[in-house]
C-alpha cells in the first residue's frame, strides 16, 4: 500500500504544481518539489531491513482485471536498489538544479515534468503486471520528450526529444509485443506468476520471439548499440535532467528489465548472446567515441552509452548462471557477473551523477563546456575539480573509488568465460575478454580527458564567456554528496552488497541459494588476471592519451555521413520524402484516376475471386418467354445507350438517358410493377426537367480531350465491369435455394388491410423505409436550396479552407 | 427473358462505367444516373419476372409477382432522384466558381 | 389470334419508337429532338396501353394518363428551354 | 362471331391501324425535310394514332370487363388537348432558335415581323 | 419499452426537422440540438445498460415479426457506437456553436449535423441490410450537404468528388443487395445469416459478400478511401471532425456485420482479402501521414491508420481482436474528433495550415497545447490513455491467431503516428513563438470545452476500461457468435 | 353556369323528396332529367339560352376537332407515303375577329389540327396568327377556307 | 415581337385540374390500387411545375403564397409524427392504427393512421420537389 502511494505521490505532486505556482515564488517551487524524493527516499529506506531479510511487498489495486491488467505494485530487493537510485540520485538533482535553474526559466513546468518523470520511473520498477510496467515505461518516454525538449524554442532540442521520443517509444512497442506474447504463453501479466511459469514460457514456440521484443525495448531504453543514437541528442536538456534521466535512471530502465527478465529469459543461449554482445558493442563503441568529443557533456553521454553496455553485458555473462543446472563450482562463477552489474550500476550512478553535475557546474560558471575551450580552471574552481577528480577516476576503474571494484569484478566476469564450455563459447572466450579491455583503456583515456582538458593545460580567458569562479556552495553540495559515496562505498562494499545488492541478486536468481552466489567484495585480490588487466589499462591509457593527437585520425574514417546518425537520419527523411512523392502521385486529385483505381480493385477483387472460385452457372433455360417486342425494346435500351457514348451535345445525352428512364419505366409495366412504373416515369420527368433547368448554369459538353489510349482503358476496364455484373446476375438468376420471404406480403389485404401489396409494404411492412425515404429526400431538398443561398465565403475570411 | 435483362444490365453498367470514368462532369453525373437505372432493373430482375400476376390484389389472383424488389426499387428511385437532384446542383456551383467543367481540371494543388 | 395482332401492334409501336429514337439521336436541331422525345412518349402511352390489355390488368391504365401528362410538360420544357434557355422565369420580362 | 367478339376485334382492329398510323408518322419523322414538316407529322398522325389506341383499349375493357375507365376517358381528352399546343410551342420554339426552314419553302411572313431589326 | 431504440435515430431527425421553422432564432437553435443530442446520449447510455443486464433488444417497426419487417436490434456493439457517436456529435456541435458562423446557423447546419448522426445512429442499429441501405443514405445526403455548405472553389471541387464516388458506391450497395435478394430472398440480417449457414457460404454467396466488402470499404476508406482526404481537408472545422470521427466508422461496422453475421463461413477468402486491404491502407496511411506537410494532411491520413488497424483486429477474427476492435473503434471515434479539432483549431489561430510556418503555439494557447499533446498520445496507444486498450487488444488476438504480419504492421503504424503527430506538436506547439500577443486569437469557451471534453473522454476510456469491459465483452460475444443476435432476432416466431 | 347549378339543385331537392334510406345514383340522375325537363320549360325566364344547346354546341365542336384531325392526318400520311415528296412549306398570317384567350386558344387548335397547318406565333395583341403551310399551294386556301367555319363554331359555343 | 403565350397558359389552365384530380385520386388509390402518398406528391407537383412553366414565379407565388420548404418539413413532422404517435399507446414503433367510421355522407369509411402517414409523404414531395426547381431557377435572376 505504501509502496503504491510512493508511486502515486509524485503524480499528485505533478498535478498540485500549477496550483502551487499560483500561490508561491517560483523560486521556492524546487524547495516544495524536494520534499517529495526525500520522503520517498526515506520511506523506502525503511524497507531495506525488511527487503534485506528477503521479505518482498505486495498490494494490487485493480484497473482492469477482465483483461488481467491490475496496478499491482512488489517491492523486492530489484525493484527497491531503483528505488533508491530513483529518489536518492531524485533529490540530490532537484537539490542541484534548485541553485543551477534560473528562476527565470518556466520551473512550474520543469518541476512538473521532473515529478511526472520520477513516479512514472517509480512505477516501472515497482509494477508487478507487465502492462502497467508498460504504461510507465512510456510515460518516462514521454517526460523525457519533455525534459529534452524543455528549452523547445531551441531547434536542437526539439529534434533531440524527437528522436529520443520516436526510437524508445518504438523499442516501447516492440516490448509490449512481447509482453502480450508472454501473456499468451501464460495468460498471465503478472511477472511473478511469469517467472514460477518459466517452464512453459521456455518450452513455447513463441519464447525467442518474445524475448527479443523484450530486448528491443530494453536495447532501445538503455541506449545500447545502434539505438544509443539518441542518448548524445537528448544532451540538449537541462544538465540536471542528464544527471538524473540520461545516466543514472531512466536509461537503466532496460537495465532493470533485462534484470527483471533475467529469470524468466536467462539461460537462454540467444539471451546470453545477444545480451552480452550488444552490451560489449555498446561499451567499446560508446568509449571509444567518448574520448573524440570535445563537449564535455557529448563526452558523458557517450560513456554512459559505454557504462550501460558495461553493464548490460554483465547481465548478459551474469544469465547464464541460470543456463544448466546449479553446480556449487560453477554457479557462483557467473552469479558474479549478476551481482557485479548490480554493484557496477550503484557505482554508475554515484559518479556519472558527480560527474554531469560538475560539467554543470563549469557550464553554468563558465559559460561553455567545449573542451577546447577550457582549460587550467583548476585555481578557480577547486572544489569543482576534486568532484571531477574523484568521478572520473571512479569512472576510469582507479582505488580508492567505487569503479576500481566494480571494474575488477567485471574483468572477473569477463575473464570467468574461459572456463566453461556451455553454448560453445571458444570465440567468445578470446574477444570478449579483448573488448572489455580495451573499452576500460578508453574509459580510462576519456576519464583523464575531463580531468586535464578542462582543468590543467593553459587556461584561455578569451574563449570563455565568463569569469570563472567556483560555484555556489548549494550547487557544490549534491555533488559531493555523491562523491563521499564513491569513496564510502569503496571502504565498506560489503555493507551495500548486504543490505542492497544481495536482496537484488535473489530477484536476479530467484532460484539460486543466495548464501552461495553472494560474494565477498575486497579491494585487494592479489596478483591475478584481473591487477594486471588494471594495470595494463593505466599504462596504456596513459600512452594513449599523451599521444592521442597522432592516433585521433583514426576517428577520420568515421565520417558523420556514415555513422549511425546519419543512417537514422537517412532512413527518417527517405521515408518522408518517398512517402510524400508516393502519396502525391497517386492521391493526385484526378476524380478520373480515383475512379479507375476502384473500378479495378473492384475487378480483382470479386472478378478475382468469382473467376477463380468456377462459380459462374448460366442456365437460360428456366427463364420466362421473350417476346419479340421486349427483345426489341431491349435493343432500342442498348443502342440508345451505346449512342449516349457518342451524344455530342448536352440535350441530347439528357434526352437519350430520359429516353432510357422512361423504356425503364415501360420495362416495369411489362413486368408487372404499376407502382414502380408510375414512379419511375415522373421521376425521370422531374430528373431531366432539372438537367435542363440547370442547364443553364452549366457548359455544353465538349469532346473529351483525353488521349486515345486512356480511351481504350476506361472501354476495356467498362466492358469488364459490365460483364462482371452480367456474369455474376446471370448465376444468381439460377441460384434457387431459397424462397423469397415475400409470399408473406400476398396476405397484405388480411394482414395490413391494403390490396395494393407494394403499398402495404411501403406504407406498412416496411414503413420505416419509407419514412426515411421522405427524410432523404427532405435533406436533398434543403441541401439544394442552401448549397444555392449560402454563397462562399470571401477569401480573405477564407483561412479556414486554405 | 431474365437472362435477356441481367445482359441488358450489363450493357448498361458498361456505359455507366464508361461515362462515370470521363472527363466532363456532365457525362459523369449522366452515367450516374444511368447507373441506378441498371441498378433498379437488376433488382427487378433478381426477383424474377414475369412469373406471376401484378401484385395487386384487386385486380387478380395470384399467383403474384414478387412485390418485395418493387417496394425496394421505389425506395431507390427515390433515393437516386434526391441525390442526383443534388449532384447536379452542386455540380454546377462548382462550374460557377471553378470555371471548368473539367473534373481534371478541378484536381487542385497544394499550394492554394 | 387476338393475342397476336396485339403483340405485332405492339412491335410496330416499337418500331415507331426506335425510328423516333433515330431522330432523337440524329437531331438535326434541338426541336427535332424535342419533337422525337414528344413522339416516342406518346408511343410509349399506346404501347401500355396495349400491355395492358394484353395482360388485361387495369393497373397501368394511370400510367397512361400520367405519361400523357409528363409528355406534354415535357415538351413544353423542351421548348421552352431550346427558345429561352430558362425553364422557370422569375417575371416575364418579355 | 357474336357480336361483342365483333366489338372486341374491332377494338383491335383499331389498336393495329393506330400502330400503322404511329409506324407511318414516324417514318414522316424521318422523311420529310424540316423540323416544322416533321412537326405536322408529330402533332397529327401521332396524336391520332395514340388515340385510336386508347379509345381501342376502351372498348376492350368496358366490353371484356364492362369497366368504363375513366383514366383512359382523361387520358384521350388530354392527350387531344395538349398534342397541338406542343405542336405549336415546339414549331415556335424552333423558329425562335433559327432553326431553318426547308429550302424547298416559299415565302415566310414571321421573318420579317421577328427578326425585322436583322439584315 | 424497446421504443426507446429508435430514440437515437428519429429524435435528432425530428429535431432537425423542427428546426426548420427556427429558421433564424440561433439560439434556440442551439439549445435544441444540444438538449436533442444529450437526451439520445442518455437514452442510450440506459439502453446500453439494460441490453448489458437484459441481452439483446429490438424494436420490430409497426409489429411485423422478423424477417419480413424492418427492426432495429439493439446489441452492445451497435448500443456502444451510438452513444460514443453522439457524445463526439455533442463536443462537436458545442465547437461550432462558437465557430461555425450565423451564415451556416441560418441555413440548417444544425438541422443537418442531427440528420447526419440519425443516419449514423440508424446504421447501426438496423437490423435489414437494406435498410440500413436508406439509413446510410440518410447519413451521406447529410455528409453531402455538411461538405459542400457555403463553401469556396476548392470547397466545392472536393465536395464534387466527394458526392460522386459515394454516389457511385451507393449504387454499388444496390448492385451488392440486388445480388443478396436474388440468391438469399431475405433482407433481415439475421434471417440471412440463417440461410447462409443453412447452405455454407459456397462461392456464389462469398462473391456477394465481397461486392458488400467493396460496397462498405468505400464507405470505409478501407483501400478504397480516394475520396478520404480530399473531403475531410475542405469543410469547417467541426464538420470535419465529425466526418473523421464518424463516416468511416459506419463503414467499418458494416464492413463487421457483414463478416461476423451474415457471411462468416468462409474466412479463408474474405479474412485474407480483408486482411490485405487493412494492411495496404495502413501502408498507405503511414505514407501519407509521414509525408504530409501539412496539418490536415497528416490528421487525414491518420484516419487511413485507424481504419487499416481496426480492420486488422476483424481480419484477426478472434475473440479478443473484436474487443479490441470494439474499443478501438470507440477510441478511434472520439481521438479522430479530437485530433481534427485540435488541427482545425490551429488553422483558426494561426491562419495556416503547413506545420512549418506554425511555431510556439504552446506559449501563446497552454492548455490547447497539452490537449493536443494528450490526443497525441491517446492516438498512439499510450496507456493510460484510450487508444492503449483496443491496440493491447487486437494485438493479443494477432498473437492467439499467430498473424505476426498483422501485428508487425499495425504496431508499426502507431509509430508512424506518433512519428506524424509529433512533427506537429514540436513543429508547430514547441519552438520560438510567433504571435505576439497582440495578434493572439483568443479561444473561445465552447471551442475549448468541446476539447475538454473530448480529452476527458479518451482519459475515461483508458483509465476507466473497466467500466467499459462489460459492454465490450458483451458486443465481442456477438461478433464471436453470431447465434447469440440470431437468437435473439428471430426468437419465437418460427 | 347559373342553369346548372339549379339543375342540381332540383336534382338534390328530387333526392330528398324521395327519401331513401341511403343516397342513390340513379334516384339523383332522375332528379337531374326532371330538372331537365323543367330548366327547359322555364329557360326564357332567365334570358339566355337552354345550356343544354351550349354542350351541344361543344360537342359539335370536339367533333370538329376530330374530324380535322383525322383528315390531316390522312394528309400527312398520304405524304409521308408518296414517294416523291413535292412540298412547297411556307408561313403566312391570318387575322382573326376572335377575342378572349379562350377563343384564340380555341381557334389556335384547331387550325394546329387542320391538314397541313400549324399555327406557330400569335402577336402580341392576339389577333394575327403565323401559319406553318405543309404545302403553301394546297393548304393555304384549304385553311383560309374553313376558318370561317371554325370561327362560327367557337362563337356558338363561346357567346 | 414578344412572345404571346396565351395558348399555352389558356390550355394549362384547363389541363391543370386534370393532372391535381389526377394526383389527389392516385393519393387516396394507393391502398388497393396503383398510387400512394409517393406518387400522388409527385403528381401534385407536376401541377405545380406545370403552373410555373406556364406561367412564372411572382405569378403563382401570388396564387400559392407557400414556403415549400416549409411544406416540406410538415410532412416530414407528419410522417415521423404518425410513426412516433404510436409510442404513445405503447405498441411498436411504427404501428398504424385503423377503423371503420360511419361518417355522414361517405358512409362506412375506412380510416387509417396509414393515411396520415402518406399525406406526409406527399407533402414532403410536393415541397422538396417545387422547393428544388424552384431554388435552380432562382439562381440565375440573383447572380
Ligand atoms: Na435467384
Ligand atoms: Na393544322
Amino acid at each position: 500500500m505504501i509502496i503504491k502511494l510512493a508511486v502515486l505521490l509524485p503524480f499528485f505532486a505533478a498535478a498540485l504544481i500549477p496550483l502551487v505556482h499560483k500561490f508561491i515564488k517560483r523560486e521556492q517551487i524546487g524547495w516544495f518539489v524536494l520534499a517529495v524524493p526525500i520522503i520517498l527516499f526515506a520511506l523506502i529506506s525503511s524497507y531495506i531491513p525488511h527487503t534485506a531479510n528477503g521479505k518482498t511487498f505486495i498490494h494490487t489495486l485493480e484497473w482492469i482485471p477482465s483483461l488481467s491488467i491490475n496496478f499491482t505494485t512488489y517491492l523486492d530487493g530489484l525493484s527497491m536498489i531503483f528505488g533508491l537510485l530513483i529518489t536518492g540520485v531524485g533529490s540530490l538533482v532537484i537539490l542541484y538544479s534548485n541553485f543551477y535553474l534560473s528562476a527565470k526559466e518556466s520551473l512550474h513546468h520543469f518541476y512538473c515534468y521532473l515529478l511526472l518523470f520520477m513516479g512514472a520511473m517509480l512505477g516501472v520498477v515497482f509494477s508487478d503486471n507487465l502492462l502497467v510496467l508498460y504504461t510507465f515505461w512510456e510515460l518516462t518516454s514521454v517526460s523525457s520528450f519533455l525534459l529534452i525538449a524543455f528549452w523547445h524554442h531551441r531547434k536542437a532540442s526539439r529534434a533531440g526529444a524527437r528522436k529520443a521520443m520516436v526510437i524508445t517509444v518504438s523499442g516501447g512497442v516492440a516490448m509490449l509485443v512481447g509482453f502480450l506474447m508472454l501473456y499468451a504463453m501464460t495468460n498471465t501479466f503478472s511477472i511473478r506468476e511469469l517467472v514460477a511459469q518459466v517452464d512453459v514460457i521456455q518450452q513455447h514456440e513463441l519464447f525467442i520471439p518474445a524475448l527479443l521484443c523484450v530486448l528491443l525495448g530494453a536495447f532501445t531504453k538503455s541506449a545500447q548499440f545502434p539505438f544509443h543514437i539518441w542518448l548524445p541528442d537528448a544532451m540538449e536538456a537541462p544538465t540536471p535532467v542528464s544527471a538524473y534521466l540520461h545516466s543514472a535512471t531512466m536509461v537503466k530502465a532496460g537495465i532493470y528489465l533485462v534484470a527483471r527478465m533475467t529469470p524468466i529469459f536467462g539461460g537462454a543461449e540467444t539471451w546470453f548472446w545477444l545480451v552480452t554482445s550488444v552490451g560489449l558493442l555498446t561499451l567499446i563503441w560508446g568509449s571509444f567515441n567518448a574520448v573524440r568529443q570535445n563537449d564535455l557533456k557529448a563526452l558523458l553521454a557517450y560513456s554512459t552509452v559505454s557504462q550501460l553496455g558495461l553493464i548490460m553485458s554483465l547481465f548478459g555473462i551474469g544469465s547464464l548462471a541460470l543456463a544448466f543446472d546449479f553446480s556449487e563450482e560453477l554457479t557462483p562463477v557467473f552469479a558474479l557477473a549478476g551481482f557485479t552489474a548490480l554493484f557496477h550500476l550503484m557505482n554508475h550512478s554515484t559518479f556519472k551523477g558527480a560527474l554531469f553535475m560538475m560539467v554543470g557546474i563549469v557550464d553554468h560558471e563558465v559559460g561553455t563546456r567545449d573542451l577546447r575551450r577550457l582549460g587550467g580552471l583548476l585555481p578557480f574552481m577547486p572544489l569543482t575539480f576534486s568532484i571531477a577528480l574523484i568521478g572520473a577516476f571512479a569512472m576510469a576503474g582507479l582505488p580508492p573509488f567505487n569503479g576500481f571494484l566494480s571494474k575488477e569484478m567485471f574483468f572477473t566476469a569477463v575473464t570467468s568465460l574461459q572456463h566453461f564450455d556451455v553454448f560453445s563459447l571458444e570465440s567468445a572466450v578470446v574477444w570478449m575478454p579483448i573488448v572489455a579491455w580495451l573499452a576500460s583503456v578508453f574509459t580510462f583515456v576519456y576519464s583523464m580527458i575531463i580531468i586535464f582538458k578542462t582543468f590543467f593545460g593553459k587556461y584561455h580567458p578569451e574563449r570563455l564567456d565568463k569569469e570563472p569562479h567556483e560555484a555556489p556552495f548549494g550547487m557544490l553540495v549534491s555533488p559531493f554528496i555523491l562523491c563521499a559515496l564513491v569513496v564510502l562505498i569503496f571502504f565498506f562494499p560489503n555493507v551495500l552488497a548486504h543490505y542492497v545488492l544481495q536482496p537484488a541478486l535473489a530477484s536476479v536468481y530467484p532460484t539460486l541459494p543466495l548464501d552461495a552466489i553472494t560474494p565477498h567484495i575486497s579491494p585487494w585480490h592479489g596478483f591475478n588476471l584481473e591487477l594486471f588487466m588494471t594495470l595494463g589499462v593505466i599504462v596504456l591509457g596513459i600512452v594513449l592519451y599523451k599521444t592521442k593527437r597522432y592516433w585521433s585520425y583514426v576517428y577520420t574514417f568515421l565520417q558523420p555521413r556514415h555513422s549511425f546518425n546519419a543512417l537514422y537520419e537517412w532512413i527518417v527523411t527517405t521515408t518522408e520524402n518517398t512517402s510524400q512523392r508516393v502519396t502525391n502521385k497517386y492521391m493526385n486529385g484526378y476524380l478520373v484516376h480515383y475512379f479507375t483505381y476502384i473500378y479495378i480493385i473492384f475487378l480483382a477483387v470479386i472478378g478475382g475471386y468469382f473467376v477463380m472460385s468456377g462459380a459462374f452457372n448460366f442456365d437460360p433455360s428456366t427463364d420466362s418467354k421473350v417476346e419479340t417486342y421486349e427483345l426489341m425494346l431491349v435493343c432500342i435500351v442498348a443502342c440508345a445507350a451505346v449512342s449516349l457514348l457518342f451524344a455530342k451535345s448536352r440535350l441530347s445525352s439528357v434526352l437519350i438517358t430520359g429516353l432510357i428512364g422512361y423504356s425503364v419505366g415501360f420495362f416495369f409495366i411489362i413486368f408487372r410493377a404499376p407502382d414502380l412504373a408510375l414512379t419511375q416515369l415522373v421521376v425521370e420527368s422531374v430528373t431531366t426537367a432539372l438537367f435542363l433547368v440547370s442547364f443553364k448554369y452549366l457548359p455544353n459538353i465538349k469532346p473529351e480531350p483525353s488521349a486515345a489510349s486512356t480511351k481504350w482503358r476506361n472501354a476495356i476496364i467498362s466492358v469488364a465491369v459490365g460483364s462482371l455484373v452480367t456474369i455474376i446476375g446471370l448465376t444468381i438468376v439460377n441460384y434457387d435455394k431459397f424462397e423469397p420471404i415475400s409470399k408473406y406480403f400476398e396476405n397484405s389485404y388480411e394482414l395490413a388491410g391494403g390490396k395494393n401489396i407494394v403499398n402495404a409494404i411501403l406504407g406498412d411492412f416496411r414503413a420505416f423505409d419509407t419514412m426515411l425515404e421522405v427524410v432523404v429526400l427532405f435533406i436533398a431538398g434543403l441541401g439544394v436550396y442552401t448549397l444555392i443561398k449560402l454563397r462562399g465565403r470571401k477569401e480573405a475570411a477564407d483561412i479556414e479552407n486554405k | 427473358m431474365e437472362s435477356v435483362m441481367v445482359i441488358l444490365v450489363g450493357v448498361l453498367v458498361a456505359v455507366a462505367t464508361y461515362l462515370i470514368l470521363s472527363r466532363n462532369m456532365i457525362r459523369v453525373i449522366l452515367g450516374t444516373a444511368l447507373l441506378s437505372h441498371a441498378v433498379h432493373l437488376l433488382i427487378l430482375t433478381m426477383g424474377s419476372l414475369k412469373k406471376g400476376n401484378v401484385p395487386l390484389l384487386s385486380d387478380s389472383d395470384g399467383p403474384y409477382t414478387d412485390a418485395l424488389p418493387q417496394a425496394l426499387i421505389l425506395t431507390a428511385i427515390v433515393i437516386s432522384f434526391a441525390v442526383t437532384a443534388f449532384v447536379l446542383v452542386l455540380a454546377f456551383r462548382t462550374y460557377g466558381t471553378n470555371k471548368t467543367d473539367d473534373l481534371q481540371e478541378l484536381r487542385g494543388n497544394a499550394d492554394e | 389470334m387476338m393475342e397476336k395482332v396485339l403483340l405485332l401492334a405492339l412491335v410496330l409501336f416499337i418500331v415507331a419508337i426506335a425510328l423516333s429514337l433515330y431522330r432523337l439521336v440524329i437531331g438535326p436541331s434541338q426541336p427535332d429532338r424535342a419533337i422525337a422525345l414528344d413522339t416516342v412518349g406518346v408511343n410509349l402511352l399506346s404501347a401500355i396501353a396495349i400491355v395492358s390489355v394484353l395482360l388485361s390488368t387495369k393497373a397501368f391504365l394511370d400510367a397512361i394518363l400520367i405519361l400523357g401528362i409528363l409528355s406534354f410538360i415535357g415538351t413544353i420544357s423542351f421548348s421552352k428551354y431550346i427558345e429561352r434557355g430558362v425553364l422557370i422565369e422569375r417575371k416575364r420580362n418579355d | 362471331m357474336s357480336v361483342n367478339e365483333m366489338i372486341e376485334w374491332i377494338a383491335v382492329g383499331m389498336i393495329l391501324l393506330a400502330s400503322i398510323v404511329a409506324v407511318l408518322s414516324a417514318i414522316g419523322m424521318i422523311r420529310l425535310p424540316d423540323v416544322y414538316t416533321r412537326s405536322h407529322a408529330a402533332t397529327k398522325s401521332a396524336t391520332l394514332s395514340v388515340l385510336m389506341c386508347l379509345l381501342g383499349a376502351f372498348i376492350h375493357f368496358w366490353l371484356t370487363d364492362g369497366y368504363i375507365s375513366i383514366r383512359l376517358l382523361l387520358g384521350i381528352i388530354f392527350v387531344f388537348m395538349t398534342a397541338p399546343v406542343a405542336g405549336h410551342l415546339v414549331c415556335r420554339a424552333a423558329y425562335r432558335s433559327r432553326v431553318p426552314l426547308a429550302e424547298e419553302s416559299e415565302e415566310d411572313e414571321l421573318k420579317s415581323v421577328l427578326f425585322k431589326d436583322e439584315r | 419499452m424497446s421504443n426507446l431504440l429508435i430514440a437515437p435515430m428519429i429524435l435528432p431527425i425530428m429535431t432537425a426537422v423542427i428546426l426548420v421553422f427556427l429558421r433564424g432564432n440561433v439560439r434556440v437553435q442551439r439549445l435544441m440540438t444540444l438538449v436533442t443530442l444529450i437526451v439520445v446520449l442518455i437514452i442510450s447510455l440506459f439502453l446500453l445498460m439494460e441490453v448489458e443486464a437484459y441481452g439483446i433488444m429490438r424494436l420490430d417497426f409497426s409489429g411485423w415479426l422478423p424477417p419480413y419487417g424492418i427492426l432495429f436490434v439493439g446489441d452492445a456493439f451497435a448500443l456502444l457506437l451510438v452513444t460514443v457517436a453522439t457524445v463526439v456529435t455533442i463536443a462537436c456541435s458545442i465547437y461550432a456553436f462558437s465557430t461555425i458562423g450565423e451564415a451556416h446557423e441560418n441555413m440548417f447546419f444544425y438541422s443537418f449535423v442531427l440528420m447526419l448522426v440519425a443516419g449514423v445512429n440508424g446504421s447501426f442499429l438496423t437490423g435489414d441490410i437494406f435498410n440500413l441501405f436508406v439509413c446510410f443514405e440518410v447519413m451521406l445526403l447529410a455528409s453531402y450537404v455538411l461538405v459542400a455548405l457555403g463553401g469556396g472553389k476548392r470547397q466545392l471541387r472536393e465536395s464534387l468528388k466527394y458526392v460522386l464516388i459515394n454516389v457511385v458506391a451507393s449504387w454499388m450497395f444496390l448492385v451488392a443487395l440486388a445480388y443478396l435478394y436474388g440468391a438469399i430472398g431475405t433482407l433481415n440480417m439475421a434471417h440471412i445469416a440463417t440461410r447462409v449457414a443453412e447452405v455454407g457460404q459456397d462461392p456464389v454467396l462469398t462473391t456477394i459478400s465481397l461486392v458488400f466488402l467493396i460496397v462498405f470499404s468505400l464507405k470505409a476508406g478501407l483501400l478504397l478511401f480516394f475520396w478520404l482526404p480530399g473531403s475531410y481537408s475542405v469543410p469547417p472545422t467541426s464538420v470535419a471532425a465529425l466526418f473523421a470521427a464518424l463516416l468511416t466508422k459506419v463503414g467499418m461496422y458494416a464492413i463487421i456485420r457483414t463478416f461476423t453475421l451474415m457471411f462468416p463461413h468462409n474466412q479463408e477468402v474474405t479474412h485474407a482479402i480483408i486482411a490485405i486491404m487493412a494492411v495496404l491502407t495502413l501502408i498507405a496511411g503511414m505514407a501519407g501521414a509521414m509525408g504530409g506537410r501539412d496539418v490536415k494532411t497528416i490528421a487525414t491520413y491518420n484516419v487511413l491508420i485507424g481504419v487499416g488497424f481496426i480492420m486488422l483486429g476483424l481480419a484477426i477474427a478472434n475473440e479478443q481482436a473484436f474487443m479490441g476492435v470494439v474499443y478501438y473503434l470507440m477510441h478511434d471515434m472520439v481521438a479522430k474528433a479530437m485530433l481534427f479539432l485540435c488541427v482545425g483549431m490551429m488553422i483558426y489561430l494561426t491562419g495556416e495550415t503547413v506545420v512549418k510556418n506554425m511555431s510556439g503555439l504552446i506559449r501563446n494557447y497552454p492548455v490547447f497545447g497539452w490537449l493536443y499533446f494528450v490526443a497525441l498520445c491517446a492516438l498512439v496507444g499510450i496507456p493510460p490513455l484510450s487508444g492503449f486498450v483496443g491496440k493491447i487488444l487486437i494485438g493479443q488476438g494477432a498473437i492467439t491467431s499467430g498473424d505476426y504480419v498483422l501485428l508487425a504492421v499495425g504496431f508499426i503504424s502507431s509509430i508512424a503516428v506518433l512519428y506524424s503527430l509529433l512533427r506537429i506538436f514540436l513543429a508547430s506547439f514547441f519552438g520560438e513563438t510567433i504571435i505576439v500577443l497582440e495578434d493572439e486569437v483568443p479561444i473561445r469557451k465552447g471551442m475549448m470545452g468541446s476539447l475538454i471534453m473530448l480529452t476527458a473522454c479518451m482519459i475515461f476510456l483508458g483509465l476507466g476500461a473497466n467500466y467499459m469491459m462489460p459492454f465490450v465483452e458483451a458486443a465481442a460475444a456477438v461478433l464471436v457468435d453470431p447465434s447469440i443476435y440470431i437468437d435473439a432476432v428471430l426468437r419465437g416466431n418460427e | 353556369m347559373v342553369q346548372f347549378i339549379l339543375n342540381l339543385v332540383i336534382a338534390l331537392l328530387w333526392v330528398l323528396l324521395k327519401d331513401e334510406d341511403y343516397f342513390k345514383v340513379s334516384t339523383f340522375i332522375a332528379g337531374y332529367l326532371v330538372g331537365i325537363v323543367i330548366l327547359y320549360i322555364m329557360h326564357r325566364f332567365y334570358g339566355t339560352r337552354f345550356y343544354l344547346r351550349r354542350v351541344w354546341c361543344i360537342i359539335s365542336l370536339i367533333w370538329m376537332f376530330i374530324a380535322e384531325l383525322l383528315s390531316s392526318s390522312v394528309s400527312v400520311m398520304r405524304q409521308v407515303v408518296t414517294p416523291n415528296l413535292n412540298i412547297k412549306p411556307g408561313i403566312f398570317t391570318y387575322e382573326t375577329s376572335l377575342r378572349g384567350d379562350w377563343e384564340i386558344t380555341a381557334l389556335a387548335l384547331l387550325l394546329t389540327l387542320t391538314p397541313g397547318s400549324v399555327v406557330m406565333e400569335v402577336s402580341e395583341e392576339g389577333n394575327v396568327f403565323y401559319i406553318h403551310a405543309m404545302d403553301m399551294e394546297e393548304t393555304k386556301d384549304q385553311v383560309l377556307r374553313s376558318i370561317a367555319r371554325f370561327e362560327r363554331a367557337i362563337l356558338e359555343v363561346t357567346r | 415581337m414578344k412572345i404571346n403565350d396565351v395558348i399555352l397558359r389558356t390550355v394549362v389552365k384547363a389541363v391543370v385540374f386534370i393532372v391535381l384530380t389526377l394526383g389527389i385520386y392516385l393519393f387516396f388509390a394507393g391502398h388497393n390500387a396503383p398510387g400512394g402518398g409517393f406518387i400522388g406528391g409527385l403528381v401534385l407537383a407536376s401541377a405545380v411545375v406545370l403552373m410555373y412553366l406556364a406561367y412564372d414565379i411572382e405569378t403563382v407565388q401570388k396564387t400559392m403564397p407557400f414556403d415549400f420548404k416549409k411544406i416540406a418539413a410538415i410532412g416530414v413532422l407528419l410522417a415521423t409524427g404518425t410513426a412516433i404517435g404510436s409510442v404513445l399507446f405503447d405498441v411498436p414503433f411504427l404501428s398504424h392504427t385503423d377503423a371503420y367510421y360511419n361518417l355522414p355522407l361517405l358512409g362506412k369509411t375506412h380510416l387509417t393512421t396509414v393515411t396520415i402517414f402518406e399525406a406526409g409523404v406527399a407533402l414532403t414531395v410536393v415541397g422538396v420537389v417545387v422547393t428544388i426547381i424552384l431554388s435552380i431557377s432562382e439562381e440565375g435572376e440573383e447572380q
